[in-house]
């Protein structure tokens, strides 16, 4: 009998205080689950948008608190802060908490966007009732009874949770876990849309399907890591992959298996097919939400894996993302020239900045105390990245027609007459997407092209800077359109918001605009997280 | 455990496999011959007594009739899935049995071997009853889908909403039991029950037990699978001859399964009876135990059959209303309520007279509760209306108006 | 030990050639779970081999995450179903590239 | 020989009895040919025709398998966490409490939002 | 501080502009307020002359932040005589600019707040440019001073503006982006030898290997080739030139267009000498096929604007002539070249502005006559385009004989195609002259009536200078020579460019490249 060798069984330790502010997450998921059963309709919405902003605002104050309070390491010769927590299965490290920071702020943004109600009338942008067929009786009379779907506030307050563990996760299986619990509610979130039903449910099967594909690639990945090296904790796998104690085989299977599934995350070609129809069909808040925290926290989680666990094997994989990041950047930027669609197109540009992020991936490079490396290039551009993107999905609910949104570019000619704020706003992320100075994308295309070529890789950042040029041409398209061209016919209706979107408007676009003139402060935050803790 | 279990000679096994196989049979024809005399006298009838002594072989002159029936494969029916839903619908009835214990070691008679009277012995053996019953299902749902008839379809889905519903509560149920045990093992669960048969410090888990095992088993008044009444037979309608022969004994397996695990796990298990230990010593020991044993489980399948005899069948909103509304949540409150007392009496934070005193308390409340009259729902209709909206006039000024459209009553599902 | 891996790499390998010929919404995502058994089976596998409990565990949670990732599928299968009278992929084609 | 080997002895049995039953059915009993007796069985009636694919059944069948996984895995999660429950200490007591806290909210939502009725 | 108050004074008269109301009431006050700010510039940058050491040489003025602690990126600026020169230039030519975009009428429903806010951004920003001594500080102005002529091309252009916006902005940001990379790897590269900086000082001493040196010099190159507009990279220029308003004409080609010219001169060379040279060769053909290609192609031009932009093609490559001559004479002459091409270029512009407003075509085959029925407009032309052909007296000659006097020195056969370009200058401005002042008065012409006082006023600085530099250059070959003179023996050829083995190995080897 196997129970004998068993050691015997003892309560874990639990370092509380330092994961408090994925606990505090998971009290408001919860809490908003409770809210959602006990608090009558009508009042359901202020409750719940109360208790996500409000959750959301204790966990970054508290990540500010842990984050002070991370202990400096010394390991390998590089230096990282934080420790290894809850049994082996987090690792709240420098680079970790940083991210916790990130998607909280996105989240903070997103969930502002979420509680914009003054666009549709008095109703969120998500459906009265998703079991309800488009277009049936059941749906109009939902939406003449006002009824809302409240559940987005803790369904993304779950995601969020999911891609809080999935950035710090320092065993496979917990990053397994996190994967999913990120990617499940925004499932359901992209089928959730109000207008345009038909294509919210099929982006949010089609993201469903695949993404469950890639998830299981991702884990049977984990599983031919975990028959290598006999333990899913990111370090010991490290070690059996520096000593090269099992076959080769299974450790190049495992890689690739698992790179499929965190490559999909982050939408690199050729992993990519999902994005621009998810992002097309989701509602837009939830578009944003998802298009700046699944990307941060894949692509950390990315980073910690590579790095941390296989970072034994760095000449093993380094050849094939290298190819995958010129791939990524080529396609995201050619293709995206030919969309008629801003949310595709934005789609097209979120593939190709994940391009950009492997530049900086690519470098591999570690870095010494006050020299940009990999990780915290690749941090500081998913910062802005994310913000940017917030800032553009925000200003795309708000470019309406009769049917919802009006997301065909024809729609937008004009618009620098009829709305220079936000023609201009839109403006100012469309030249940080591509990457003109004195914005912040400037700062972070310089901080991963800087960590590709410090790792070697100068033909790398060629092609990059090449890429960036092909990628600048539609951004700059669009601007032409708004700035330099007459609008066809009445052209659309700019929807006036509340001040939830105006904030969250004008504080990406301010954020942007700092960042590109005052990055030293974000840099350092991204420099000072160190290294990846093992 | 046993240290016997996975190390004794085939033959050993092989006799104890047989000789289950041999008893669960027997022991069904027997189940329905006293199920029917039983029914017979609740109702003042006298049931078979024709054939055998007491009528006794009165269900194998049933079981011979049935295999000389016409074998009947019916049009529409998926031929293949359609031949091996009684297949499996019975082989998991008695794979439960192969580690419910049966009572201590013992010798073989004319030879020198001892062994458990268990086949054998898991460390997850309850789960595994509960992995093997639960495949029992795929039978019937198999059944009912691939007739190829509407009767039978329904019979089968209804079947396994039922089934997963109580198997919900079954399954916690069994949690505060590993939790006094220790194990999940069934020879160990039973040994844990030297001292105190878990029914007594467990009951409201016993009393969930019983209620969800009547559920599972598809027996009234939970018998709604085969509702005659609406489904004429439920699943098995288009199932004639053996086929129908091995649903039926399926069933009846499938009662003595989970009587036998509510014996393991509440009842001592082959223990004898309270007292009897005092004034015997050997009665823990030799083939006797398995003398308690089928009683204790002969106790539960009367119990089954008072059921039958008296209660009428629930509607089926009222039976899943019951097994998800109150039975969950009950099991929930209860294993908090054993975790933390349990935590508590380890602490030593709580004697045991205490605890008497309170469960003591508890009972008398809850009996009180019944004295309570219920609210009679026709008053509740009458309020309703006015705490919904205002009361809404349809000859305003003499005359027949439509309502104003903000008057209109707000659709069910939006004040949930 | 070899042999399950085998197994489970050739279930592994099915379930993805299914998802990838077939058309259907339901039979792609039953593929999938059938890649997800298919890792079950390697993990125990490899635990078994190393002598660890650890993959055990994680079929465990593999089960736990396979079976949350069938109720929302199945929930956007039944709400399209609702609307389209039919589960092909191929015909949910309004997003087109 | 492992434990599980009886198992599969039993199971063995059990199956040969099984399909030898099944087997053996159509050769003792008769066979006389009538075309209503192969028909579906509808009280007696010509039986309607079956819709294409078995037609719809209630979403509420599903809803309730979902449920059911739901719980199964709170089972699942709660059987390790009963046997070893003397060992885990107040740390055990306290992480099961929050588990089948959030377990029991995600309860009360589906009992609110009306996944529990059955009309 | 002097330099960072100069750049700042437009930028803050453009956030002025932009703050004010719009509309026609309001026009005029809008352009009063845009003016003054550019005349305080320019009275600024006279006191900066003031201030400025002549005879020490070297940078002054300097002030020196940290900006971005952990790329090592300063806001540091700093002036020698080349930079003195062109702020000059830059703010000479903005109030002229403004002045002469009074009576601009844009296209409907554009503002003149933001026309002319962006043209003062667009001074802030070269002011910047010109002043950076710190190369990632360089480079973000450098690729900022993009956004406005983008606005000002496609905004207030003509019928093809926003083709021509797109195709300026994409050539020109491709060549930035490949300046990036190079950045970048200065950036990798000194970080390898210790603390990342991008201060020129510290860069001039770079110890690389050649390889990357050479690479890190072509990113430069590519962006300052492409600015600079140097054949191959100049299509961008024609189209946006005809596409564009006759101020922001001005503003590009006389001011933006000098940075790339300026950049080859201060980063090139400074940053990159050894690889400076390797690429002479190469560069000098290019230049001279610019000198050539350009004159030629004005000629055949029907458009007046394309005809300008040509003729700058070509004054271009006298210019990187001069400098990748890599002699102190044709050095300081490329320096003031870039001067006085700004000045005789933007009165080109903006007298050929006022024919194609007149006339409201810009085809030289619409022209004919002008003269007789507006002599001083042919009088304002024909000094500009004498000056445009270098006549002696005339301030660009002075330029162009020290380019090729230097080149002479240099490369002979180089410098013997490049003075067949002043052979084709000649034609090509006297055959516009001809066909459109002269003969008899065309049909539709006679709306181009002569010259306002305030558009004789707008030109007359300008002319002005012209001729006055023409005759006494002096002044401004004392500032530049200081800095040319260190550039000169930084790239270390030596001034009578002696044909050592080691060069002729190092031009050979080059050649393979």
């Amino acid at each position: 009998m196997f129970t004998a060798d068993l050691p015997p069984i003892t309560g874990p330790d639990v370092e509380y205080s330092l994961i408090a502010p994925i606990l505090i997450i998971t009290a408001a998921a919860v809490l908003g689950t409770l809210v959602e059963a006990l608090v009558p309709r009508t009042r359901r919405f202020g409750v719940q948008a109360a208790v996500a902003v409000v959750g959301v605002l204790a966990a970054i104050g508290d990540t500010i608190w842990v984050y002070q309070s991370l202990d400096a390491v010394k390991g390998g010769g590089h230096s990282g802060r934080g420790q290894i927590s809850t049994e082996g299965a987090l690792s709240v490290d420098g680079p970790g908490v940083v991210t916790w920071l990130l998607l909280l702020v996105f989240a903070l943004l997103s969930f502002l966007l979420f509680a914009e109600r003054r666009l549709e009338g008095g109703l969120s942008a998500f459906t009265g009732r998703a079991a309800d067929a488009p277009g049936s009786a059941g749906e109009a009379e939902a939406t003449a009874a006002r009824i809302e779907h409240t559940e987005v506030f803790p369904l993304a307050s779950f995601a969020l949770l999911g891609m809080m563990v999935f950035a710090t996760a320092n065993d496979l299986l917990t990053m397994f876990v996190a994967l999913e619990v990120l990617s499940l509610p925004l499932y359901l979130m992209c089928g959730l849309a109000r207008r345009r039903r038909l294509l919210s449910q099929e982006a949010a099967l089609k993201y469903f399907l695949l993404g469950a594909f890639s998830s299981v690639f991702f884990l049977y990945g984990v599983a031919l890591a975990y028959g290598y090296a006999g333990s899913f904790e990111l370090g010991r796998i490290a070690v059996a992959v520096s000593s090269r104690t099992g076959s080769d085989t299974l450790l190049l299977a495992s890689i690739a298996l698992m790179a499929v599934g965190l490559l999909f995350k982050i939408s690199a070609v050729p992993f990519h097919s999902w994005t621009p129809d998810v992002y097309q069909g989701a509602p837009t808040p939830v578009t944003a939400f998802m298009a700046a925290g699944t990307k941060t926290a894949a692509f950390v989680a990315l980073l910690r894996v590579f790095f941390v666990a296989f970072g034994g094997a760095t000449w093993d994989w380094r050849p094939t993302i290298w190819v995958i990041a010129v791939v990524t950047m080529f396609l995201g930027a050619l293709v995206s020239i030919a969309q008629t669609d801003v949310k595709r197109m934005l789609a097209y540009s979120s593939i190709a900045h994940a391009g950009f992020l492997l530049v900086g991936f690519a470098g591999a490079y570690v870095g010494t105390t006050d020299r940009i490396s990999s990780v915290s290039s690749v941090l500081f551009y998913l910062t802005v990245y994310g913000i940017a993107t917030i800032g553009a999905f925000a200003i795309v609910t708000l470019i309406r027609d009769a049917g919802g949104e009006a997301t065909h570019l024809s729609r937008w000619a004009g618009l620098g007459k009829a709305s220079p704020f936000l023609a201009g706003s839109f403006a100012l992320f469309m030249l940080s997407f591509a990457g003109i100075p004195l914005t912040s994308g400037f700062i972070g295309k310089w901080a991963v092209f800087s960590a590709a070529w410090s790792g070697g890789y100068w033909p790398l950042v060629v092609i990059g800077v090449l890429m960036s040029a092909v990628a600048a041409y539609f951004y700059v398209r669009v601007i032409v359109l708004m700035f330099f061209t007459d609008p066809v016919g009445d052209g659309p209706t700019i929807a006036v918001p509340s001040v939830l979107t105006t904030t969250v408007i004008a504080a990406t676009a301010a954020a942007t605009v700092f960042l590109g003139l005052v990055p030293g402060p974000m840099l350092d935050l991204a420099q000072h997280a160190g290294t990846f803790v093992r | 455990m046993s240290d016997l279990f996975g190390h004794e000679p085939f033959w050993v096994v092989g006799l104890k496999a047989l000789l289950i196989f041999v008893i669960l049979v027997l022991y069904t024809l027997f189940n329905i011959w006293f199920e029917r005399r039983v029914v017979a006298r609740m109702q003042h009838r006298i049931g078979p007594n024709v054939h055998g002594p007491f009528g006794l072989l009165q269900s194998l002159a049933d079981g011979v009739k049935l295999a000389l029936k016409e074998d009947i494969v019916v049009k529409a029916a998926d031929k293949l899935v359609y031949v091996a839903a009684p297949i499996l619908a019975t082989i998991p009835a008695f794979l439960a049995w192969a580690v419910i214990p049966f009572g201590p070691e013992a010798k073989i008679p004319f030879t020198d071997t001892t062994t458990p009277l268990q086949l054998t012995d898991l460390p997850v053996a309850v789960l595994y009853i509960l992995a093997v019953t639960s495949i029992g299902v795929y039978g019937i749902v198999l059944a009912g889908w691939s007739s190829g008839s509407t009767y039978a379809l329904l019979g089968g889905m209804r079947s396994s909403a039922q089934v997963i519903s109580y198997e919900v509560a079954m399954g916690l149920s069994f949690v505060s039991v590993f939790m006094y045990a220790g194990s999940m093992s069934t020879s160990e669960i039973v040994a844990a029950q030297s001292d105190t048969w878990y029914f007594l410090p467990l009951f409201p888990s016993f009393v969930i037990y019983v209620i969800a095992m009547v559920g599972e088993t598809n027996r009234a008044p939970f018998d709604l699978p085969e509702a005659e009444g609406e489904l004429v037979g439920g699943f098995h309608t288009e199932y004639s001859s053996l086929k129908f022969a091995l649903f039926f004994l399926a069933e009846y397996v499938n009662m003595v399964t989970v009587s036998a695990l509510a014996t393991t796990l509440f009842l001592g298990g082959w223990r004898a009876p309270f007292g009897i230990p005092h004034v015997w010593d050997g009665a823990n020991s030799g083939y006797w135990p398995v003398l308690w044993f089928l009683g204790k489980t002969l106790c539960f399948i009367f119990l089954f059959i008072w059921l039958r005899g008296t209660l009428p069948r629930l509607r089926y909103d009222q039976f899943m209303a019951f097994g998800w509304k109150i039975l969950i949540p009950v099991s929930l409150a209860w294993i908090v309520a054993v975790a933390f007392i349990r935590k508590l009496r380890s602490e030593d934070m709580l004697d045991q007279k205490t605890l008497i005193w309170a469960a003591v308390v508890a009972g008398v409340l809850l009996l009180a509760t019944f004295l309570v009259p219920e609210k009679k729902p026709a008053l509740r209709q009458a309020q309703e209306p006015q705490s919904d909206s205002p009361e809404f006039d349809a000859f305003a000024g003499g005359y027949p108006v439509p309502p104003m459209p903000e008057k209109v009553d707000i659709p069910k599902e939006a004040r949930r | 030990m070899t042999e399950y891996i085998t197994l489970s790499m050739i279930l592994f390998t099915i379930g993805a050639v299914g998802v990838l010929v077939r058309r259907n919404a339901i039979v792609v995502f039953m593929c999938v779970e059938l890649m997800l058994n298919a890792t079950n089976l390697a993990l125990v596998a490899f635990s078994r081999q190393h002598g660890n409990l650890d993959g055990q565990v994680a079929a465990f949670f593999v089960m736990v995450v396979a079976a949350a990732e069938v109720v929302v599928g199945l929930a956007i299968i039944v709400s399209i179903y609702r609307t389209r009278r039919t589960t092909t992929v191929d015909e949910a084609s309004l997003l087109k590239l | 020989m492992t434990v599980y080997t009886p198992i599969l002895v039993l199971g063995g049995l059990a199956a040969a009895f099984a399909i030898f039953s099944v087997g053996i059915a159509p050769l003792t009993g008769p066979k006389r040919y009538n075309r209503a007796k192969l028909d579906r069985y509808e009280s007696g009636i010509e039986p309607s025709p079956l819709p294409e694919g078995g037609g719809r059944i209630s979403v509420r069948y599903f809803i309730i398998a979902m449920l059911f996984i739901v719980f199964d895995i709170e089972i699942i999660f709660l059987y390790p966490f009963a046997v070893a429950f003397d060992a885990l200490g107040w740390f055990g007591l306290v992480e099961m409490f929050i588990f089948m806290a959030t377990v029991f909210i995600a309860y009360a939502y589906v009992w609110r939002r009306g996944g529990l009725e059955w009309d | 501080m002097i330099l960072t108050v100069m750049a700042a004074v437009p930028l803050l008269g453009a956030l002025a502009i932009t703050l004010m109301p719009r509309g026609q009431s309001s026009a005029t006050a809008v352009k009063v307020v845009a003016v003054a700010a550019s005349v305080l510039t320019l009275v600024l940058s006279l006191a900066m002359m003031a201030d400025y050491d002549v005879g020490r040489g070297g940078y002054q003025l300097t002030e020196k932040h940290v900006w971005i602690e952990q790329f090592g990126v300063h806001y540091a600026l700093g002036v020698n005589g080349i930079g003195v020169t062109l702020i000059l230039l830059t703010t000479v030519l903005t109030p002229i600019v403004l002045l002469a975009a009074w009576d601009d009428r844009l296209p409907t429903s554009r503002s003149v707040n933001s026309y002319l806010a962006w043209m003062l951004v667009l001074e802030g920003l070269a002011i910047g440019v010109f002043s950076a001594t710190d190369a990632f500080l360089f480079y973000v102005l450098f690729e900022a001073t993009l956004v406005p002529i983008y606005f000002l091309i496609g905004s207030y252009g003509g019928p093809q503006r926003t083709y021509a916006a797109v195709k300026f902005l994409i050539y020109n940001l491709v060549g930035g982006l490949l300046m990036l990379a190079s950045i970048v790897g200065l950036y990798v590269v000194t970080s390898r030898q210790g603390d990342a900086t991008y201060l020129i000082g510290d860069l001039s001493n770079l110890d690389v290997s050649t390889t990357t040196e050479r690479l890190l010099f072509l990113g430069f190159m590519a962006a300052f080739a492409i600015k600079a507009p140097l054949w191959p990279f100049h299509t961008w220029l024609p189209d946006a030139a005809a596409s564009s308003t006759p101020s922001t004409q001005v503003l590009m080609v006389s001011v933006i267009d000098k940075i790339g010219t300026f950049g080859m001169l201060r980063w090139c060379l400074e940053l990159f000498p050894g690889a400076s040279d390797w690429a002479s060769p190469v560069v000098i053909t290019l230049a001279v096929i610019s000198i050539i290609y350009g004159a030629l192609l004005a000629i055949g031009q029907d458009d007046l604007r394309r005809l300008i932009a040509f003729t700058s093609v070509s004054h271009f490559g006298f210019i990187i002539l001069g400098i990748f001559a890599f002699t102190s004479t044709s050095t300081a002459g490329s320096t003031l070249y870039m001067f006085n091409h700004g000045l005789s270029t933007a009165a080109l512009f903006l007298v050929t502005g006022i024919m194609i407003a007149r006339r409201g075509s810009a085809s030289i085959q619409d022209f004919g006559g002008v003269q007789k029925i507006a002599p001083i407009l042919s009088g304002v032309l024909l000094v500009a385009g004498l000056s445009s052909l270098s006549l002696p007296g005339l301030a660009p000659f002075v330029s162009e004989f020290m380019v090729l006097a230097g080149t002479f020195s240099r490369s002979i056969p180089a410098a013997a195609v490049a003075t067949l370009g002043i052979v084709l200058a000649a034609l090509y401005i006297l055959l516009m002259y001809q066909r459109t002042m002269t003969g008899p008065l065309k049909e539709g012409t006679e709306g181009v009536h002569d010259l306002k006082p305030v558009e004789v006023a707008s030109l007359a600085p300008a002319l002005v200078l012209i001729v006055g530099l023409g005759f006494y250059p002096q002044p401004l070959l004392n500032v530049i020579n200081p800095a040319v003179d260190e550039i000169v023996s930084h790239v270390g050829v030596g001034d009578p460019a002696p044909k050592t083995p080691t060069g002729l190995a190092q031009q050979t080897e080059g050649g393979e490249h």
